[in-house]
């Protein structure tokens, strides 16, 4: 692991946006045979670094080689003919095409010129095996979990055999089992001599894995190191520029919930046609629900159910003890019920508007057509919320599909905040936020908490879920399997009966 | 099973077949062969046109340039027939022209990121303004090859006509599926309408592919605008105004989404034939007067694209992703 | 400061710079080839003049522009509007000679009209999921048709000056038409900036879906867009209408839907959903009617009136695009270095 | 409608009419005049409005064929492209009758008969009365009918023949005024704008709709047209003659709407066994202010 000569390497990088240094200086090099992950805050310049080595963004100074050779792609094309193969941070890939097809765009196998369907399949049946994904790849991948999609864009990446293999985020919606293979597989890869660059925040997985690790602040690059030789703690204050204190998993604050109140929202064995069935569950007020599962088990569709995206087909859910019929998200709000959704991207920013209004829309919609919300009250709360979550953005007025995705996540965070809910959603709130953000996160739901605001919260991050629930309801299958309460909520226990 | 995602193209099938019986039913000399490939000739030159338009509108573009350029190509043909050039020369000339036309506004729409339904529409205000400079009167065409080409074709029982214009239909057709569906450029096209941004991250040649769409429709279109040189032996400027909007609505009802990714050639096909099915339904009624017409064909739209939101639900049709 | 610079830097954040630079630059053509154009008399007390003619005869299709930014900002379109003008002008002239209604209940009426017309459209679009190219079509070929049939083929010519008042009628010395831009386009901003409209229309255009999870009544919003649009269509029909005294079903608002369309996208938003500026769409309209009038004034042969038309739609495009801006920019470094 | 033809098919004559559309007041009362002759002969008339396009006209004539009318009466759109759909109408025992607009075709063996008036002839008509009336002393604006349209051309063609022969006769201005009565006053008014009024002498406008345009923007211009500024047209429908009676305008050219008489008559003789003449012109008179207020009377009674 001493080869010192250096697979890819970027001299001076610099990348400019409209009011803000994305990347500033940024020296950054990979050796063969190495995973080496980079690091940051939200908004360091990760993704920005990717997409300026893959011609995604043309770079305004800086030098770039790999093996040798210069490196100016124009496209990312002329970057994967040069042999870097990129997953970028949150492309869906293809909804329409099939598995298939988003597994070989661009390489399908062909014979007499004209697409060999037949072996197109087989090819990519092949491929999945290695991640242990057995699926039908003729059909279309937007009908596939969010995890499975994840899956298919790493298999993809990792398909083309390249010099370098860029995963910008990659695991974010996967659970440990799937992080598990994927990880032997870049192993292999690394040691058939491939630079890996590995972008996370979950510093688990860093330890795990990566050789050598690279900190960006700010769009400046902190310094290199062996992963071997920087203790969490000090990678933890390079990336945030300060100490950071406690974490947040304290048992402690977990306080008794009383029983026997009116819940804040319940749930009474509710069914959805063609989704959850049979699920019961209540949240009191100051309670925090943990709802855990494999990929696919259910847990967005609950939240689903609960926020009126979909109608239930037999059930009740109850708000303080009254039955409530809640048809759309709209009905929701009015009840005091938000929901953090889970594809940001999608269903939570609205990306050409500025962080302002996408801070003050859902308050806007609460209030109605006729009463805006003043342009002053509105300043306010953004500058308010920029400040309490520390959102990495110039200013209010920055539409927010330019900032990082962890800065997105925190908008739509204040977002629901400013409703002031009853009853907070969150499903996966911490996908892709980095681990200041991430304490600060598990902060607030226990200031929610402790409040008097009612939590339902979906984590893939077993850790944390356990770190914050009062009680963990475990489906498998669209169906509730267990619910551990007070004491007995241990990571452990949650696998257990997720593996049972 | 059928998958879901077929299931517009076979409402619209349904729904050609409900309105040939009911006709069939209804009037003497409707149901017969020779209506139904009286469709084949009489549409081919739209059927082409919105064979082009399914690849703009399957990657999420829109091509409003391609009446005119029937209307260019046709006269300009016509003029230079009359002016004594070969048809070796005028036929290739007019498809290169016509071609490189639809990559100029390609150019456009990619490197300077301008819209495509502004600049078609900018190009369609050019065709039909050079086709009006090249020839205001209308050019009757006399070359033996056209009526010879315009006799051409398979006489069947009935008196039912496979006409060369049917045939060259079927050529493109041929075609176009395999370029849809056996072809690089065709999976380029459904990945540009599914998600820009995503085709570009994969490396699709998003350039080239937007320049090929676009050349492409507007070849074709220009193959239209011979092939309705042919079906009417002129060429005359303002041929085809408005054509663009029934190849769009031929596109749509034949189940393609005009938000891009979604669809079938084949489906267009369908949705051709339906409309020209409605106009013979007309014609063979003809007792609606001018504006009767236009609130039936306007209804009957409504009526089908209504008819096509009744789909399978999706989630139920997809249930057993999981492993 | 507020020197011309700080002024021009102004005028392109809010992305209205390149329109006003076009729209200067067709006025200029018109200077040179017919300089006393823009010379402005008083008449009986009404102002005449080369700017006063464009705006006048410019107010259909900008009255049109400002319902259409709306729809197009929740990333519809709306090609039924010149079908619409066509019906609010049929019922108004059919209402005018049948019966003896006074002007403003006749106005109310083609108003009601096209306030139908545009609820039909949004309920196709929102309520049924209908694409909006589709949808509006649908109305394109049958609202011709109903307003045909409302005349029965013919031109309905009426005497009326109370209605006649709305297109040819002047107030304070300006003609009617221009006021009714003004009175729209204030009412609109209004409205839009008054209330919460303006954000719900950009956030919905801009992802409908995110807007829908903030609890945005999503379709609400896109029926009130459609049935704006309809109400400012059926008051551009009710004008044309007024200005010829006749309601003409065959050719009035022929293929206006192309050049509001035009307008909306020369203002600079972007049909794609999101964004959108009224007061620019009206200068689009502007630009295009000073287009229009500056090929008649030049004397150029009408069949060259097309190609003029596209050539200068696509030098005022390419104006706006930053790339050939930034062309242009680099151009300009090589020639001066 | 239900079944075409149930036994009494041979008494009753079915005949296909093809007509362009219904793009102005003159093709609808075009259209109504066809099919109140058809009704009063008892004739079965199969109408199709083709919505300005040739490819609709052809399409409709050979659904008429696979239908096996009687006989086909197209009115075209546009004067060529139509030489391979009738010679399938002649295949097939179809006699076919030309109305309105002429057809460019060499083989006249193609049609029965044109019932036909003279886009050209109209012109020089038009040109004729307005020489005479100022002299051949004149300064014309000319509102042209939409771009490429045969009327348009032809009737330019004629009007310009004449004035040619006249030195002091010009046309200072001209534009396409797209056939409509909005767009007469639009033009119009940028003329007025653009030169002096007082220097125009006359306007001759394509058909009356844009010189019932033109005249609007005279009169809000405060010119009295009619006497300050000559108006000339060709259509002479119904409201051309209101304005002429009120001294508005001065001189229309008839164009008949009543094409379906003589187009039946062609088709009943032929079908008895007669022979019937390859043209049968139908061209209208020059009408004046003289006779305005009395023709207006006549044309709005029935
Ligand atoms: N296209 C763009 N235009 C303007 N600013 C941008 C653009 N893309 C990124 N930025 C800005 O550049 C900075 C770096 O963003 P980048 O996406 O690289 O962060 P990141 O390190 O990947 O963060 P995260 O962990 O949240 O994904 C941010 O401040 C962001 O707002
Ligand atoms: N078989 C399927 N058919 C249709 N849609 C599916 C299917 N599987 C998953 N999805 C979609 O993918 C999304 C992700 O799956 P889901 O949310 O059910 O899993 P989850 O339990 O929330 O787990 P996670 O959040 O870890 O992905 C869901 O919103 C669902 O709509
Ligand atoms: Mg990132
Ligand atoms: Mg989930």
């Amino acid at each position: 692991m001493t080869a010192a000569t250096s697979l890819l390497s970027l001299r001076g990088v610099r990348k400019e946006f409209p009011g803000v240094v994305a990347l500033d200086d940024v020296d950054f090099e990979v050796r063969p045979g190495e995973v080496h992950a980079l690091l940051g805050e939200n908004g360091a310049g990760k993704s920005t670094l990717i997409k300026v080595l893959t011609g995604v963004y043309p770079r305004d100074g800086g030098e770039m080689s790999l093996g040798g050779e210069t490196l100016s792609p124009q496209s990312v094309g002329e970057a994967q003919a040069a042999g870097i193969s990129t997953v970028y941070q949150e492309v869906n890939l293809l909804p329409n095409l099939s598995v298939a097809q988003n597994l070989l765009l661009g390489r399908e196998p062909r014979r007499f010129g004209l697409t060999d369907w037949k072996q197109m399949n087989a090819k990519a049946r092949e491929t999945l095996k290695r991640f242990r994904l057995d699926i039908d790849v003729t059909r279309p991948l937007g009908a596939f979990s969010v995890a499975i999609q994840q899956l298919v864009a790493i298999a993809r990446g990792v398909d083309q055999r390249a010099k370098i293999l860029v995963l910008d985020e990659p695991t974010a919606s996967l659970d440990a089992s799937e992080v598990e293979v994927l990880f032997d597989i870049l192993r292999d890869l690394r040691t058939a001599g491939l630079g890996v660059v590995f972008v996370t925040h979950f510093l688990d997985q860093v330890y795990a894995l990566s050789d050598r690790i690279t900190v960006l602040r700010n769009g400046r690059k902190i310094g290199t190191f062996e992963t071997a030789e920087l203790p969490r703690p000090k990678l933890v204050e390079h990336m945030l520029g300060y100490e950071l204190q406690g974490t947040a998993s304290s048992h402690a604050s977990r306080g008794t919930v009383t029983e026997g109140n009116d819940a804040a929202l319940e749930m009474d064995s509710a069914c959805v046609s063609g989704s959850v069935q049979e699920i019961s569950l209540a949240a009191q007020s100051g309670e925090a629900i943990g709802l855990a599962g494999l990929l696919g088990s259910g847990r967005t569709e609950v939240c689903r159910a609960l926020f009126g995206l979909d109608t239930l087909s037999s059930g009740r859910i109850r708000r303080n003890g009254r039955d409530v019929h809640i048809t759309s998200p709209r009905g929701a709000i009015a009840k005091g019920i938000a929901l953090c959704p889970e594809d940001r991207k999608a269903n939570g920013i609205v990306g050409e508007l500025s962080v302002r209004e996408n801070i003050a829309l859902a308050l806007q919609a609460r209030r109605g057509w006729w009463r805006p919300i003043p342009a002053r009250e509105k300043r306010a709360m953004a500058e308010k919320a920029i400040t309490d979550f520390k959102i990495a953005t110039p200013d209010a007025d920055k539409p927010v599909r330019l900032l990082s995705g962890g800065n997105q996540q925190k908008v739509i965070l204040a977002r629901w905040l400013a409703i002031a809910p009853d009853v907070l959603l969150l499903d996966e709130p911490t996908r892709g936020i980095d681990v200041g953000a991430h304490a600060e996160i598990l902060r607030l739901i226990h200031q929610l908490c402790e409040r008097g605001m009612a939590l339902i919260v979906t984590s893939s991050e077993l850790e944390e879920l356990v770190a914050f629930s009062h009680r963990v309801i475990v489906l498998r299958d669209f169906r509730q399997i267990a619910m551990i309460e007070g004491e007995d909520i241990t990571e452990d226990a949650v696998l257990q009966a997720i593996a049972s | 099973m059928i998958p879901a995602r077929h299931a517009p193209v076979l409402v619209t099938a349904g729904l050609f077949a409900a309105l040939f019986i009911l006709g069939a039913l209804q009037y003497d000399g409707f149901g017969t062969l020779r209506v139904f490939l009286n469709l084949f000739t009489d549409n081919a030159f739209l059927a082409v046109t919105a064979i082009g338009m399914t690849f703009v509108i399957l990657s999420g573009g829109i091509d409003l340039s391609v009446g005119a350029v029937i209307a260019f190509t046709g006269v300009l043909t016509a003029v230079l027939i009359q002016a004594g050039w070969p048809l070796w020369l005028v036929f290739p000339l007019v498809l290169v022209i016509g071609g490189t036309f639809g990559a100029g506004m390609g150019c456009l729409i990619h490197f300077y990121r301008l819209q495509p339904f502004i600049v078609t529409l900018a190009g369609m205000f050019l065709m039909r303004g050079l086709a009006v400079v090249v020839s205001e009167r209308s050019v009757p065409i006399e070359h033996s090859v056209y009526d010879a080409v315009n006799a051409a074709g398979v006489m069947l029982p009935g008196r039912a006509f496979i006409s060369a214009q049917a045939i060259m239909l079927v050529i493109v057709l041929a075609g176009a599926l395999i370029l849809a569906h056996y072809r690089r450029f065709g999976t380029y096209v459904y990945a540009m309408g599914g998600n820009a941004e995503s085709a570009r991250l994969m490396a699709v040649p998003v350039a080239r592919t937007t320049i090929g769409i676009y050349a492409l429709s507007s070849f074709l279109a220009a193959l239209a605008g011979i092939m309705f040189s042919f079906y009417t032996s002129s060429g005359y400027a303002l041929a085809a105004v408005g054509l663009e909007l029934d190849a769009i609505a031929a596109v749509v009802i034949g189940g393609t989404l005009l938000t891009g990714g979604y669809g079938y050639v084949i489906g267009t096909l369908v949705g051709v034939m339906l409309m020209g099915l409605v106009q013979t339904y007309i014609a063979f009624n003809g007792s609606l007067n001018s504006w009767w017409t236009k609130i039936v064909i306007g209804v009957l739209v409504l009526i089908f694209v209504c008819l096509q939101r009744i789909r399978i639900p999706t989630r139920a049709a997809t249930g057993s992703a999981r492993e | 400061m507020t020197g011309p610079k700080s002024i021009i830097s102004t005028l392109q954040r809010h992305g209205a710079l390149w329109p006003l630079v076009a729209l200067g630059l067709i006025w200029l053509v018109i200077i040179i080839v017919n300089p006393g154009f823009f010379a402005f008399t008083i008449q009986d007390g009404r102002v005449f003049g080369g700017v006063i003619d464009i705006f006048n005869r410019g107010a259909p299709v900008a009255l049109i522009a400002i319902g259409m930014s709306l729809v197009i900002a929740t990333g519809g379109i709306d090609l039924s509007v010149g079908a619409v003008m066509a019906i609010a002008g049929a019922v108004a002239a059919n209402l005018i000679v049948g019966t003896d209604l006074p002007a403003p209940l006749i106005i109310l009426a083609g108003l009601g009209a096209g306030l139908a017309a545009g609820l039909l459209n949004g309920t196709l679009v929102a309520g049924f999921g209908i694409q909006p190219i589709v949808a509006t079509l649908i109305l394109l070929v049958a609202g011709r048709g109903v307003a045909q049939l409302l005349n029965d083929g013919q031109i309905i010519t009426f005497q009326n000056e109370a209605f006649a008042f709305v297109g040819v009628g002047t107030l304070l010395g300006l003609p009617m038409p221009v006021w009714l831009v003004l009175f729209v386009l204030a009412a609109m901003l209004l409205i839009t900036r008054r209330t919460a409209l303006g954000l719900f229309v950009e956030a919905v255009g801009a992802n409908a879906s995110a807007s829908h999870y903030a609890g945005v009544p999503v379709r609400a919003i896109k029926l009130t867009v459609y049935a704006i649009a309809g109400l400012c269509a059926a008051l551009a029909g009710l004008v044309a209408t007024a200005d010829i005294q006749g309601a003409d079903a065959n050719n009035v608002g022929l293929w206006i839907e192309l050049d509001a369309i035009l307008a909306v996208v020369i203002g600079g938003t972007s049909l794609m959903g999101g964004r959108y500026s009224l007061v620019l769409a009206v200068v689009g309209a502007l630009i295009i009617q000073s287009l229009n009038t500056a090929v008649v004034l030049s004397g150029i042969p009408p069949k060259f009136n097309l190609v003029i038309k596209s050539a200068v739609i696509v030098a005022v495009l390419m104006l706006q695009s930053p790339v050939a801006q930034a062309q242009l920019a680099s151009l300009r470094r090589r020639f001066t270095a | 409608g239900s079944g075409s033809s149930e036994g009494g098919a041979d008494d009753q004559l079915t005949v296909g009419f093809s007509q362009v559309g219904s793009e102005s007041g003159w093709r609808t009362s075009f259209t109504q005049a066809v099919q109140a002759e058809a009704r009063d002969r008892g004739i079965d008339l199969k109408f199709s409005d083709a919505q300005q396009k040739q490819e609709n006209q052809i399409r409709a004539v050979r659904s008429f064929i696979a239908q096996g009318v009687d006989a086909i009466v197209i009115a075209p759109v546009v004067e060529t492209g139509w030489k391979p759909v009738l010679t399938e109408a002649k295949r097939a025992g179809i006699p076919v009758v030309i109305v309105d607009r002429n057809m460019a075709l060499e083989d006249d063996s193609l049609y029965l008969t044109r019932v036909a008036s003279d886009f050209v002839e109209e012109g020089r008509k038009a040109g004729r009365w307005l020489m005479e009336e100022t002299g051949g002393d004149c300064d014309i604006v000319e509102l042209q009918g939409t771009v490429g349209a045969t009327a348009a051309i032809d009737r330019m063609t004629g009007f310009n023949e004449v004035i040619a022969n006249y030195p002091d006769a010009e046309i200072v201005m001209t534009q396409t005024a797209d056939f409509t009565r909005a767009r007469g006053k639009e033009i119009m008014e940028t003329f007025l704008r653009a030169m002096d009024p007082a220097d125009i002498c006359a306007v001759w406008a394509h058909n009356d709709e844009m010189a019932l345009g033109a005249v609007i923007a005279m009169k809000e211009a405060g010119i009295d047209p009619g006497d300050d500024i000559l108006v000339v047209s060709v259509d002479a429908v119904p409201d051309i003659f209101k304005a002429m009676a009120d001294g508005d305008t001065n001189a229309t050219v008839e164009l008949s709407p009543h094409m379906g008489g003589p187009a039946f008559d062609a088709i009943e003789a032929h079908l008895r066994g007669e022979s019937v003449e390859k043209l049968i012109s139908v061209n209208g008179d020059l009408f004046t202010q003289e006779t305005a207020a009395e023709e207006y009377q006549k044309r709005t009674a029935g």
